[in-house]
């Protein structure tokens, strides 16, 4: 991947949600943690371009995200929140919802549905209404609905936070064996322990650009 | 509607609900009366002061009013197409001085407040056995809760449109936007009775 | 009144003051606009049933009696109640009745999905356009004095439009059905 | 607390949330933990009278939820997704919303407000809209919302979720020295490891009722 903030920085009215900042991020896998309302979800959103730096600029694969009227076609996003982020009332149809109007047939749809329920054991859901889905449920199937359409970056808001120990550890091999570009943000440590680098937020500054071990320590400081 | 509360110490914050509320009342009765066009002015620009008067910005102001404005704008717009000017802008003084006068009293008004009020106006209603005035109020605070979920709702699914790379279009935004809604009213109505906040009923 | 029934009611109120910001249209010849509210009130029949839909309707007439703009076009005020669209303010609450009545009678869950979607459309149809124009057209008559000829005639524009909102409603209706079946059994 | 399960069960028509289930919880402090979608939350749902029993009966505190017209007022509950918790858009209005008619007068609950803010540190939030807050904020709004009733028994569906390493921290020493009755459910096994009794189910039966160390060894078996 390669993203490029350049002095980006983003406000809400009054409220800075993250000061300006410039980074370069290439490596292949990012951990952002920091404290609640330090900024990563904001800082998250400024990478697939939901929202739009309030000064500065934003390049992601070449690309402005001020020029881009929606979001970034190549950047999967996992909201915080999946509730949200299922469009169709029913799983499948939802997967397949997304892969509309891509060039597939119909049957094509329908495999890539099946193999991406499949890789998490989650063909049962299939047929399952979203609503009645319990938390863990919910998360996995909005985790298939975006790795279905092959996004080259993906954005995971805290994926594992409603997860059980079973679905959690599932989670962590998926991301560890995804060939795609993984951002996770996350306060469940053990997820990024392994990153070579990780961005810590803190009050919507840069607290530390490090090694999992490095930032992860910072942060315990800052936790106290 | 828009405009939701906002937080101040103006004299409209700390005038009573009621009267704010009657005054309005008063006010979408009073505004249809007559067309006088100089008294009509009149009252906008009071309007408009007293709007003024709440504390908030000028940029926030307008963000705030701009679409009920623009949909003002366009229904005298289109009075100027078949009827003389007279009427057109006797349309767009009445219209906006009600805006701006009901956006200066929920700027100033907490839901708390309205529904207090509304519970206390509604508690003669009770004789008839209809309704129950407690719920006449929650009703109100409910759609004031609802509106702007409903608007951050759409957004949030245009958004989830946007990060999936698909296409926004009416059908496929009304139902979920429906349906989650739905789920979002199970689950409230769920914490109301979880925080026992109807205890009228039971 | 169960406390779902009210935040359910409450709901569709916020959604039906909610399509009050798309603009409204003023057609030359008769002082009624077209709105998109109707269509709200065409789903809360087809989703909330006669009872809860009615309540939603009132909801909203009790907001627009204490003046807060939520009318298309920033309309609100108790003037509203003596306008020449006075009719077709009160009859909504009828056609959300009318509808939600014919809704409940009409739709079973055991029916195919095409059934279910033409009863909706047809509820929607019968409430929110033969009960709402009863109103609106015999109020705007009388009240505004235009006489029932031309009410009617000038009525007839927003024919169109109300059938496409028919339509929508009941794909909205049918969609509810398959998504969220837990609301309860109608009665 | 006093909650007997007697024969009681739970289904959403067809599908079996919770087996038919005979138990007498008198603990101060009790966890349940369990895989996605195994019934944790409709157990809980089940405590309180949110869901009543579709076979067997529930007794809290010597009432018998089946008989109650809403649900038991006795019982708070912080819900697995708090947004839909908080009725009111202004935190501090919200938490007052839950203490109006219960005989206080207005200053009376004005200072309960207060007061349950100064216990998380929450006074910065007061003024704060719900939805414009971070998800561990919104989670410490919606705790500060239920505690300020004063119930008897306290049920938690996963508080911890979205919390970071602070918050984290507070809201476990604030189980810990809560004076109210607490059910926790969770995946954060640190959470519920000091208590005496934690239930595990697993796809809605019972597999363990035992201190947490025997619970959660028994847990970590079912997740493999
Ligand atoms: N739409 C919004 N309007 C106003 N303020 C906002 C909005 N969204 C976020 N904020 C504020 O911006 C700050 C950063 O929020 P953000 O959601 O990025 O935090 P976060 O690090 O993801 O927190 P968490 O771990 O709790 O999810 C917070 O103080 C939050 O209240
Ligand atoms: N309203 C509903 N309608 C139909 N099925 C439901 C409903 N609510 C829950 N279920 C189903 O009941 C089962 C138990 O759900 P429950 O929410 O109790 O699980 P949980 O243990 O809390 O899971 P999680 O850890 O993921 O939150 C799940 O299979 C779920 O899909
Ligand atoms: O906003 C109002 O004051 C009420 C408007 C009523 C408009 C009626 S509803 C049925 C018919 N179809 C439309 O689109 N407009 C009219
Ligand atoms: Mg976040
Ligand atoms: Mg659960």
């Amino acid at each position: 991947m390669d993203i490029r903030f350049d002095s980006a920085g983003a406000s809400f009215g009054a409220r800075v949600a993250v000061e300006p900042l410039t980074l370069s991020l290439t490596e292949n896998r990012l951990g952002v943690i920091g404290l609640n309302g330090s900024g990563k979800t904001t800082f998250a959103r400024m990478i697939n371009g939901l929202m739009k730096p309030t000064t500065g600029k934003v390049i992601v694969n070449g690309r402005d995200t001020r020029d881009e009227k929606t979001a970034l076609a190549d950047v999967g996003f996992i909201f915080q929140s999946p509730q949200n982020q299922i469009i169709l009332p029913v799983v499948k149809d939802d997967i397949a919802f997304g892969l509309k109007g891509r060039g597939f047939t119909k049957a094509e749809i329908e495999r890539k549905v099946e193999l991406v329920l499949a890789r998490f054991n989650a063909r049962e859901l299939a047929s399952r209404r979203a609503h009645e889905l319990s938390g863990g449920e919910l998360q996995i199937a909005a985790l298939c609905s975006v790795l279905a359409t092959g996004p080259d970056i993906l954005i995971l808001d805290e994926p594992t936070n409603q997860l059980d120990l079973r679905n959690r550890a599932l989670v962590q091999t998926t991301i560890d064996g995804l060939e795609e570009n993984v951002v996770v943000i996350t306060h469940d440590l053990e997820l990024i322990s392994g990153f070579e680098r990780v961005l810590l937020f803190h009050e919507g500054r840069l607290a530390a650009d490090a090694p999992a071990t490095d930032a992860i320590a910072r942060y315990r400081e800052l936790a106290v | 509607m828009q405009s939701l509360y906002v937080d101040g110490d103006s004299a409209l914050h700390r005038l009573s609900p009621r009267a704010k509320i009657f005054s309005l009342f008063l006010l979408g009765f009073v505004l249809f009366l007559g067309d006088n066009l100089p008294l009509l002015v009149i009252v906008t620009l009071l309007t408009a002061l007293i709007y003024r008067s709440v504390g908030l910005p000028l940029k926030e102001s307008a963000t705030r009013l701009k679409p009920i404005f623009l949909t003002i704008a366009f229904v005298a717009l289109f009075t100027l197409l078949f009827n003389p000017w007279h009427d057109a802008l006797v349309a767009l003084l009445r219209l906006t001085a009600l805006m701006l006068f009901a956006a200066a009293v929920t700027a100033t008004t907490t839901i708390t407040q309205f529904m207090d009020e509304i519970t206390a106006l509604a508690r003669p209603l009770e004789r008839t056995g209809w309704v129950k005035a407690d719920d006449v109020g929650l009703a109100v605070g409910l759609v004031l809760r609802f509106v702007p979920d409903i608007i951050a709702r759409y957004h949030a699914l245009s958004e989830a449109h946007a990060a999936r790379g698909l296409k926004v279009r009416p059908a496929t935004i009304l139902i979920p936007l429906i349906i989650l809604t739905l789920r979002d009213a199970d689950n409230i109505a769920a914490a109301i009775d979880a925080r026992g906040i109807r205890r009228h009923v039971s | 009144m169960s406390t779902r029934d009210l935040v359910l009611a409450a709901l569709f109120a916020a959604i039906i003051v909610a399509l009050g910001l798309l603009p409204p249209i003023y057609l030359g010849f008769i002082p009624v606009p077209i709105t998109a509210q109707s269509l709200g009130v065409m789903m809360a029949g087809v989703v909330l049933g006669a009872r809860r839909s009615a309540v939603a309707v009132l909801i909203v007439l009790v907001l627009v009696a204490i003046g807060l703009p939520v009318l298309s076009g920033g309309r609100g005020g108790f003037a509203a109640f003596v306008a020449p669209t006075s009719g077709f303010l009160i009859g909504w609450a009828f056609a959300a009745f009318a509808t939600g009545f014919l809704s409940e009678r009409l739709v079973h869950s055991d029916q195919s999905g095409l059934v279910q979607t033409v009863s909706f459309f047809l509820a929607a149809m019968i409430g929110g356009i033969v009960v709402l124009y009863a109103f609106g057209i015999l109020y705007l008559a009388f009240a505004a004095n235009i006489g029932l000829t031309q009410a009617f005639v000038g009525s007839m524009a927003f024919i169109p439009g109300d059938v496409i909102k028919a339509f929508v409603a009941a794909l909205v209706g049918r969609a509810v059905m398959v998504g969220y079946p837990l609301l309860p059994v109608r009665i």
